[in-house]
């Protein structure tokens, strides 16, 4: 009861610094919602952002396009290092549990076979190495993508519903050093951009 | 029927000592639960510790267990005043330390739940005194009459007590008659000596001096009286200890498959009617190639029988028995009318193989049992000459002859009086039930085929109150108030003096016994002495060598021949042709569980599996292949049998090896009164059978009813498939190649993938099971049930292959299917060093001790029933139910508190859904291991005996230390006849086979 | 519009933190009230009869084997007969009133119930005899009994607990700490004085295979 | 990094041509949003009865033991055991057709694999039941688990069983976190289509806050194309490990080293033929014929006939071996397969999984739907009896003959294996009627529309603007 309690209490202190600092960094900024109707448009403008040096911006579409991360100059995805520490994990784990059960804390012989025996143990060794690198995948793809975030900004657009749709979006933080309403707004018109949109974040 | 309330509230005082008091620390079930943490458990301490009793120890006693004029001297297990577990008397001539199944199975008939608790008058509760004061009432009624219109109707006993109080009965009423009957009986045994020799006499035969055996009709080593020491004996004759030894050899001539059959060189299938006819011929041929058999010679020369027989089994036989000369002997069956009994004693006369091998002991009962004496009761009865009627034991209404029609008799008799153990088909019929004690209950003496007699002693007070045939003799000779004890106690003395030369006069009162020894001088015998001689006599169980009726060592000079007798007897015996199919003959057969029918509610007697045929729960009418597809029958038919106007119906099954145109009938099933398990178990069979008729008859036709009917056997497959399991050679090809048991496989070549676990040191447990001596009795199958509280499962359950027992006997047939030949392999846990079973257990409830034992662990078990499948031997059982309330105790609403009363307290007592199978008897293992530790000594071997091996008549099973090269099993183990079966898969078998060997007479061939 | 409030977005740390000590809460309940040390130490029934073993073992320096005669023969130590307890209360305190259901039970011949304090989990055999044969003190496994006045279980008896001992002696023989000296089983009070290994009687090799516990 | 390659020249499209993003979404969450057919209603009740006769089976089990099913000795294990491997096996199709064919960038395969994921959760979660009822004492089943208790004892990992613990306890988490991710996309499409609060409140949470932001595709492809791959060796290795139950045992008929890759590919066939049955079914109520094409079938029943021959030629080298072995038990033991009591099993099994595929050889039969609908539903039947052929007939009659013996299945036996079909069908069909029944996401990412070279100068037509102009831009751009 008591140590429930006391995380209880943890976690709301937690959640208020959280809170604090989310406050701090959204404080009065604004984000521009560009949306294009086809993925070359989208690719096209998205070229255009990089070269005109953009950082916080991102690219929005129903499905990965083929090309974009070139066109963003993004680099090659981190998550491969993450799914190998846990593979090897599972592997060193599955065999000290194995080998400290079954030859040092509880050692017996069944089937003539010595305990602590090798062989016997490459199955399970091999099951729990996938099963630890599967949830190494699985949550490492969520923190590098800072997910889950329920709540986000671009969610304040109702047009931003056609990106998980057929529709092809790309967002730019106030917070960009480049960033400068009309000139970025025009940019973006510059490059057949069907619809803009700015987005106040406020708290 | 089951409920606890019949239990006794407390011991009688004189017993105490072995009384039932509730068990000491055995938790009371868990009353309730107190709090959460965990449930109460009761401690109810003694009031005060019987002497001797040691809580948690187990004690021994020394008691003998009457059966068909024999008796079998029994050491009984008792744990808290409960007798769990009986073993055989290794002083006592007739078990010599071994008992059969029946025996090893008694001890559940004491815990029954469905004896009687309470005499019953015409079916209503009644008390023993109210019978006590009828009883009175009327004995002195009789007492005017002389007893003219009393009759007592008793069993052949074996009692010195019973037969002495019996005359006194008859002292007292000179007019009052003593009937004895029992379906199956010595008459013809006695007949035949009587003829041949001028006295009813009893055939002792030493097995391991004879060399060549012809077995006419007779089962001496499972049915025939004296069986367990009949096995002994002929098994140490069959001994092969090394090339150079010799051994007996057995023909047998039979019906129908038995254990002696089954154990023969040569067997001849012929029907029981035709035995007398080969009988004579083969003494016609003895004559002929010169035996001096005399007139008898000449009588069987000219005697014509229709029929001839194999050439070789007359010529090829009496060549061998005159080669075998002295000791070769001719053992007829109890089946068989008295001419064979009297060929075979001038045969066994001109052998001169009486006194090596056969000697004589005087018929016991001289009331011996014959069916003509139920007769002249049930016609004195018709003629009304019967006023009260006592039956003592016994159950005539479903067991006496069916033209005597018992049962409408009996309503004849005005007072009629059952002691029984049972409600059974004749208690129903009488006035009085009267609930008899189990051996185990009641003092008494016994004596044994030889002569010896045993003390019998109580282990418990009688659980259902009831009394013994001996206290209701007390009172019919008018010493109803003495105590059972002094009876026995004075019955014993005078044997115990005859041992000392001397005979009794007097009392003893005053601390002496006045007596006179052989030469008359009068001398005085301390009382101590016999005090003394009468505790060792409880102690080892016999009175020492004191003996009633001693036999005859040599008959030759003792007893006079009387060949012309045989000579005429033999002339005008008409000899029955061989059966056709349209007049088949029936062979009642004596069952090897049910005896006659008394053991029809045992469980563990209903659920072994017959030991030829693998049925259990039933008996069937057994026909040969050709006989059956003659009549157009198969295996499940039900075939109705009939002989005149009487005919029964019973389920046939086709077994190889029965004797054309017989069909064999065991006796004892198919009871009515028998109760809830043994109610309506296979078919009746007595209902064919009549006083002219009682060991077999002719002229039957057999008609298909249309039926079928389901068995459940244990073995479904009977061929060994080509397959190397039971391996046997001839005593030549033996001599030849001494190590023809092993195969010749390629040597294993196994990767290094592990290094194999030292068994090297310390005590590594091993067995040999000698298939050369085991005959397949499947006595070891009971014990090891007794011993490890192996449950029932029931006719359904061991149809579907759910059988529970942990020891099983495969029987396999070879050969063409006109001449069999059977072979046994008793199969448990063979304890495989590397164990299939072990490796797939995914709880670590399987694993390999130290000592080289597969151990499981019940409580650990989850029951995937992986190591099952991969047990190569299949000898692992599973709990499917809970058979202690489902299966067969599925409508009797659990197993019954008084049958949980037998259970082995150092055994689990297994749940449902575990495995179970053999271990070595681990618990004795362990107690003797704890023993020795406690006196600080080392296991030395033959301290520890499994239960199978303690039972086994024949010696065929051997168990002890592998790694002490003097032990006995590790001599067999490394012996040339050892084989391990299944051992070409590696898994190194514990547990490994002497391979069988025959010794056939090379003229047959 | 926005489905979710930005307090939402905390979702994966409450999920993280929650959940962590959530386990953790749940492995240390059980560990702690599913092991023996809290469901089986420590129980301590109400006894038909008011028998203290402070006063008996201790005041009045009785032996235990003076009542529990047959522990060193038997797999059982055995709760006394009453002929035991009468053979001392039909003359000492015969009027006391504690002692009444006793003598009670012993005119009428009733049974008194016990109530088990210390028990081996299910389908356990244990044997007396040998473990004092061995050297294995009645404190080991019961306690210092001869200062309670009603009985209480003070180890788990757990079959983890047995193995214990039986792998320290295997391994220590005589210098394992749970022998002393046959002599002083039954001594309460005894404490190891000299750091010498005991002499054993015989070598002991406690039993670790299944069967010799379980059959 | 992998991409899905895009629509190469000559290439046949993957959806019906013509076809808008919009379509594809509208196609899709119409069945998980708009109302259920009646044919939906009828299919639910029927799978709830027999729901509830698994139900009763369980319970009768429970309170009677093993030994209400009609296992007995020697055949311990019976149809329990052979129900576990069939599952097993149908729930191999899923991971298979989503990750090997991911990885051997079977583009075709994105019609599907939602749907065979699906099935891979509901049939391995069958398998686990089996697994879990088929012990004499399920309430310490505990003690299959390396969990530290007051017996200080742990599992036996020397025993296959374990080892099956471990691996489709693996399997079952793979698959679903596998499938999971794959779902996340399409909770997002189904979260911004949401109408009612409750449905944008369960969908979004599931979502995760899921944007379509390239910055997380990139890493979400990656966590893809890693998942196909490790799931790739798992689906092999745990069917393997099933094989070794029998493969390790030292019984004839089990004792085989060619189980493992001859499992495998039993998996593999059984599994393409329960997707065919079930898609088959799906793919007519909820009309989805734009993007499961007759072309899909035709390949998937390419499929069926490969594994179809690889499983006949693993019986016959069954049989050779067994000869060629020259051992006298294994010999008999498919020698009795053949002519014994089970021949009947034992020929069905043959019929089923070796001669009817056959008609594949013809390309009308492999797009023929009533045909194909069949012939998958022969193939499941094929397979339960082929695992209960290598179960029963190899257990009935092993070494000793004394202890040989027949099996017969109880009522109960019968209830459990129909009734875990029944659940094996509502949970299905309440995954239809709930969550997008294909990969939207990754089927929009086949289509023309998706490549940055499409046609850029006329954009893609609005909604609602005549498909004919799409498809002649089709056309064009195939010519060109």
């Amino acid at each position: 009861m008591t140590s429930q309690s006391a995380s209880a209490r943890m976690t709301s202190r937690a959640s208020a610094r959280a809170l604090n600092r989310r406050a701090a960094r959204v404080e009065k900024t604004q984000l521009l919602l560009a949306e294009f109707e086809n993925t070359s448009d989208v690719l096209h403008a998205a070229e255009v952002m990089r070269r005109a040096g953009y950082q916080k911006w991102d690219v929005h579409s129903p499905f990965p396009i083929h090309g974009m991360d070139a066109a963003m100059g993004l680099k090659d995805s981190r998550l491969g290092w993450t799914v190998l520490l846990f593979a090897l994990t599972g592997l060193t784990g599955a065999f000290v549990m194995m080998y400290w059960m079954g030859g040092v804390d509880y050692p017996f012989v069944a089937g003539g076979k010595p305990p602590g025996a090798l062989p016997p143990m490459a199955p399970i060794i091999f099951e729990l190495t996938i099963l630890f690198s599967a949830f190494g995948t699985v949550l490492g793809m969520l923190h590098l993508n800072r997910m889950p975030r329920h709540n986000h900004p671009v969610f304040s657009s109702e047009r931003f519903k056609g990106a998980s749709d057929h529709r092809f979006f790309v967002s730019v933080d106030s917070r960009d050093k480049n960033f400068d309403a009309g000139r970025t707004r025009a940019l973006l018109e510059s490059n057949h951009a069907s619809f803009i949109e700015l987005i106040e974040v406020t708290s | 029927m089951n409920d606890s309330s019949k239990l006794p509230p407390n011991p009688l005082p004189e017993v105490s000592r072995r009384g039932f008091l509730g068990s000491l620390t055995a938790s009371l079930a868990l009353l309730g639960t107190e709090g959460c943490r965990r449930a109460t458990e009761k401690v109810v301490p003694y009031q005060s510790v019987p002497e001797q009793v040691i809580p948690g120890q187990a004690m021994h006693f020394a008691t003998v267990y009457a059966r068909r004029g024999d008796a079998v001297g029994l050491v009984v297990e008792s744990h808290e005043g409960r007798p769990t577990k009986i073993e055989g008397n290794p002083l006592h001539p007739s078990s010599l330390g071994a008992v059969d199944a029946i025996t090893q199975a008694s001890v559940l008939d004491l815990y029954d739940p469905e004896r009687t608790p309470s005499p019953l008058r015409a079916g209503a509760k009644s008390t023993w005194d109210a019978f006590a004061a009828e009883l009175d009432a009327r004995l002195s009624k009789h007492a005017t009459d002389l007893g003219a219109t009393l009759r007592v109707l008793a069993t052949p006993t074996n009692s010195p007590t019973v037969q002495r109080l019996r005359a006194a009965f008859g002292r007292r009423f000179p007019a009052a008659r003593v009937h004895t009957y029992a379906p199956v009986d010595a008459a013809n045994v006695h007949a035949g000596s009587t003829l041949a020799l001028g006295r009813a006499m009893q055939p002792l035969l030493a097995f391991d001096q004879a060399k060549v055996i012809l077995s006419l009709d007779s089962d001496f080593l499972q049915t025939e009286p004296g069986n367990v020491r009949a096995h002994r004996s002929f098994s140490v004759g069959r001994a092969v200890t090394s090339p150079q030894s010799s051994m007996s050899r057995l023909y047998v001539v039979e019906p129908g498959w038995s254990t002696t059959g089954l154990a023969a060189d040569h067997r001849l299938p012929l029907p029981a009617g035709r035995v007398p006819a080969y009988a004579a011929a083969l003494a016609a041929e003895l004559a002929r190639l010169g035996l001096p058999l005399g007139a008898v010679g000449d009588a069987a020369a000219t005697v014509k029988a229709t029929g001839a027989f194999e050439p070789r089994w007359i010529q090829a036989v009496a060549k061998d028995l005159l080669r075998g000369g002295k000791s070769s002997v001719l053992v007829v069956g109890t089946r068989q009318p008295a001419i064979v009994h009297a060929l075979a004693c001038a045969v066994n006369r001109a052998l001169g193989s009486e006194g090596p091998v056969v000697s004589y002991v005087d018929a016991f009962d001289p009331s011996e049992a014959k069916a003509a004496d139920l007769a002249s009761l049930v016609s004195a009865i018709g003629a009304g000459k019967v006023e009260t009627l006592l039956l003592l034991g016994g159950n005539p209404v479903y067991d006496a002859p069916a033209d005597l029609h018992v049962q409408e008799t009996l309503s004849k008799v005005q007072l009629t009086a059952h002691l029984a153990g049972f409600v059974d088909e004749t208690s129903a019929g009488c006035v009085w039930h009267l609930p008899m004690t189990h051996e185990l209950e009641a003092w008494g003496d016994q004596r044994a085929l030889d002569g010896t007699v045993a003390l019998q002693q109580p282990l418990i007070a009688p659980l259902f109150g009831g009394k013994s045939e001996l206290e209701i003799w007390a009172s019919l000779a008018g010493e109803k108030d003495a105590r059972p004890y002094d009876l026995v106690r004075a019955t014993s003395r005078a044997p115990l003096l005859l041992e000392s030369g001397l005979t009794s006069s007097g009392d003893g009162k005053d601390g002496k016994i006045d007596c006179t020894d052989a030469l008359g001088v009068h001398v005085q015998y301390p009382v101590l002495g016999f005090e003394h001689d009468w505790k060792k006599a409880l102690r080892d169980g016999v009175l020492a060598a004191a003996k009633v009726g001693a036999p005859v060592l040599d008959p030759g000079a003792a007893l006079a021949l009387r060949a012309p007798d045989i000579a005429a007897e033999l002339a005008k015996t008409e000899l029955a042709a061989p059966p056709t199919r349209e007049r088949l003959e029936v062979a009642f057969t004596v069952d090897a569980k049910m005896l006659d029918g008394r053991h029809a509610n045992n469980t563990w007697l209903q659920e072994l599996a017959d030991p030829i045929t693998k049925i259990t729960w039933d008996n069937a009418g057994l026909v040969s292949p050709k006989t059956a597809s003659e009549l157009g029958i198969e295996t499940g038919d039900v075939i109705k049998l009939s002989r005149g106007d009487r005919s029964v119906t019973i389920a046939a099954y086709v077994l190889p090896g029965t004797a054309d145109g017989t069909v064999i009938l065991p006796l004892g099933w198919g009871r009515t009164q028998a109760g809830r398990i043994g109610n309506r178990r296979g078919f009746d069979v007595f209902p064919l059978r009549t006083t002219d008729a009682m060991g077999f008859a002719g002229g039957v036709s057999a008609t298909r009813t249309g039926e079928r009917y389901e068995f459940a056997r244990t073995q479904q497959s009977d061929s060994m498939e080509g397959r190397p399991l039971v391996r046997e050679a001839t005593l030549e090809e033996y001599r030849q190649k001494p190590h023809f048991a092993e195969l010749e496989v390629a040597p294993r070549r196994s990767l290094p993938l592990w290094t194999d676990v030292d068994y090297s040191k310390g005590h590594q447990w091993g067995m040999t099971i000698d298939l050369n001596a085991c005959t397949g009795c499947s006595a070891c199958v009971v014990a090891c049930q007794a011993e490890n509280n192996i449950p029932v499962v029931g006719k359904e359950e061991v149809a579907k292959g759910r059988d529970m027992q942990w020891l099983r006997i495969d029987r396999y047939f070879e050969g063409e299917a006109e001449e069999p030949r059977a072979l046994v392999q008793p199969m448990a846990c063979v304890q495989c060093e590397e164990a299939p079973c072990e490796n797939v257990c995914p709880v670590a409830a399987l694993e390999h001790s130290a000592e080289g034992l597969s151990e499981i662990t019940y409580n650990r078990c989850i029951g995937t029933r992986y190591c099952a499948n991969n047990c190569p031997y299949k000898v692992r059982r599973f709990n499917f139910l809970n058979w202690h309330n489902d299966g067969v105790w599925n409508e009797t609403g659990g197993l019954p508190e008084t049958l949980q009363m037998q259970q082995n307290p150092n055994v689990t007592v297994r749940f449902r859904g575990v495995i179970e199978k053999c271990s070595y008897c681990v618990q004795r293992i362990q107690s003797h291991r704890l023993a020795t530790k406690r006196e600080g000594r080392d296991l030395r071997d033959g301290d520890i005996v499994t239960a199978c091996q303690q039972t086994c008549p024949a010696d065929a099973i051997v168990f002890g230390d592998l790694n002490d090269l003097g032990s006995q099993v590790s001599k067999l183990a490394m012996g040339d006849r050892r084989y391990g079966l299944l051992q070409e898969l590696g898994i190194k078998p514990r547990t490994t086979f002497l391979a069988k060997i025959q010794n056939p007479n090379p003229e047959m061939a | 519009m926005q489905f979710f409030s930005r307090r939402a977005n905390l979702f994966p740390l409450v999920l993280a933190v929650g959940g962590i000590s959530l386990c953790v809460f749940a492995v240390a309940m059980v560990w702690y009230y599913f092991g023996p040390q809290f469901t089986q130490v420590g129980y301590s029934p109400k006894q038909p009869i008011v028998y203290s073993h402070r006063v008996h073992a201790r005041n009045l320096g009785l032996d235990c084997r003076y009542c529990h005669a047959n522990v060193e023969v038997s797999s059982v130590a055995s709760v006394p007969p009453m002929q035991t307890c009468m053979n001392c209360h039909s003359v000492v305190a015969a009027s006391s009133l504690k002692l009444a259901p006793l003598r009670d039970a012993w005119e009428s011949g009733a049974r008194v119930e016990w109530t088990r304090v210390n028990k081996l989990p299910d389908y356990v055999y244990f044997d007396h005899s040998v473990h004092l044969g061995a050297g294995v003190g009645c404190v080991e496994c019961h306690g210092r009994i001869d200062e309670m006045d009603q009985v209480e279980q003070m180890k788990p008896l757990s079959m983890g607990w047995c193995l214990e001992c039986h792998r320290d002696v295997r391994a220590n023989q005589g210098a394992s700490r749970f022998l002393r000296p046959v002599s002083e089983v039954t001594n309460m009070g005894w404490k190891r004085t000299s750091s010498e290994p005991l002499v054993l009687p015989r070598p002991l090799n406690p039993a670790e295979n299944c069967s010799a516990c379980h059959r | 990094m992998y991409h899905e390659p895009i629509l190469e020249l000559g290439e046949e499209p993957l959806v019906k041509p013509g076809s808008t993003l919009h379509d594809i979404t509208e196609d899709v969450c119409r069945v998980a949003e708009s109302k259920m057919p009646r044919a939906w209603y009828v299919a639910f009740s029927i799978a709830l009865v027999f729901v509830a006769i698994f139900a009763v089976s369980v319970a009768t089990l429970f309170w009677r033991g093993i030994g209400a099913w009609g296992n007995t000795g020697p055949t311990f294990w019976a149809w329990d055991i052979t129900n576990f491997v069939w599952w097993v096996g149908i729930g191999h199709a899923g991971t298979l057709i989503s990750a090997v064919l991911f990885i051997f960038r079977q583009r075709w395969r994105t019609a599907i694999n939602r749907f065979a994921e699906a099935m891979t959760l509901f049939a391995v979660l069958g398998a686990m039941t089996f697994a879990g009822i088929h012990v004499g004492r399920p309430w310490v089943i505990y003690y299959l688990f390396p969990l530290p208790d007051q017996m200080s004892l742990w599992p036996s990992f020397k025993s296959p069983l374990l080892w099956d613990v471990f691996a489709v306890g693996t399997y079952f988490t793979v698959s679903l976190l596998f499938w999971f991710t794959g779902l996340v996309p399409d909770l997002a499409t189904m979260r911004d289509r949401a109408t009612t609060p409750w449905r944008r409140r369960v969908f979004g949470f599931f979502a995760m806050g899921w944007r379509g932001s390239n910055r997380s595709w990139r890493n979400y492809e990656r966590a893809y194309l890693i998942l196909a791959g490790i799931s790739t060796p798992l689906v092999i290795s745990v069917h393997s490990v099933v094989a070794m139950d029998f493969a390790t045992s030292i019984i004839p008929g089990w004792h085989t080293t060619i189980f493992p890759p001859y499992f495998v590919v039993g998996a593999v066939f059984s599994g393409f033929a329960m997707v065919m049955t079930v898609l088959l079914v799906a793919r007519k109520i909820f009309k989805l014929e734009r993007v499961i094409l007759p072309r899909h079938l035709d390949l998937m029943n390419k499929v069926i006939l490969l594994t179809s021959c690889l499983i006949g030629f693993a019986y016959a080298t069954e049989f050779f071996i067994a000869w060629y072995s020259g051992n006298p038990y294994e010999l008999y033991v498919f020698k009795n397969r053949a002519v014994g009591p089970y021949s009947w099993a034992y020929w069905t099994m043959v019929v089923c999984n070796v001669i009817v595929p056959q008609i594949f050889w013809k390309k009308s039969m492999r797009t023929n739907v009533p045909v194909m609908w069949v012939v998958s539903i022969l193939i499941n039947v094929g397979m339960w009896f082929e695992r209960f052929v290598i179960i029963v007939t190899s257990l009935h009659r092993d070494f000793l003959p004394s202890s040989w013996g027949m099996f017969h299945p109880s009522i109960v036996d019968i209830g459990t294996f129909t009734g875990s079909i029944g659940v094996f069908f509502a949970g299905f069909l309440l995954f239809m009627r709930y969550l997008p029944v294909v990969a939207m996401s990754e089927v929009k990412g086949t289509m023309a529309q998706a490549d940055p070279h499409y046609v850029a100068h006329h954009a893609e037509p609005e909604d609602g603007v005549s498909r004919e102009s799409a498809a002649a831009a089709l056309a064009m751009e195939a010519e060109s």
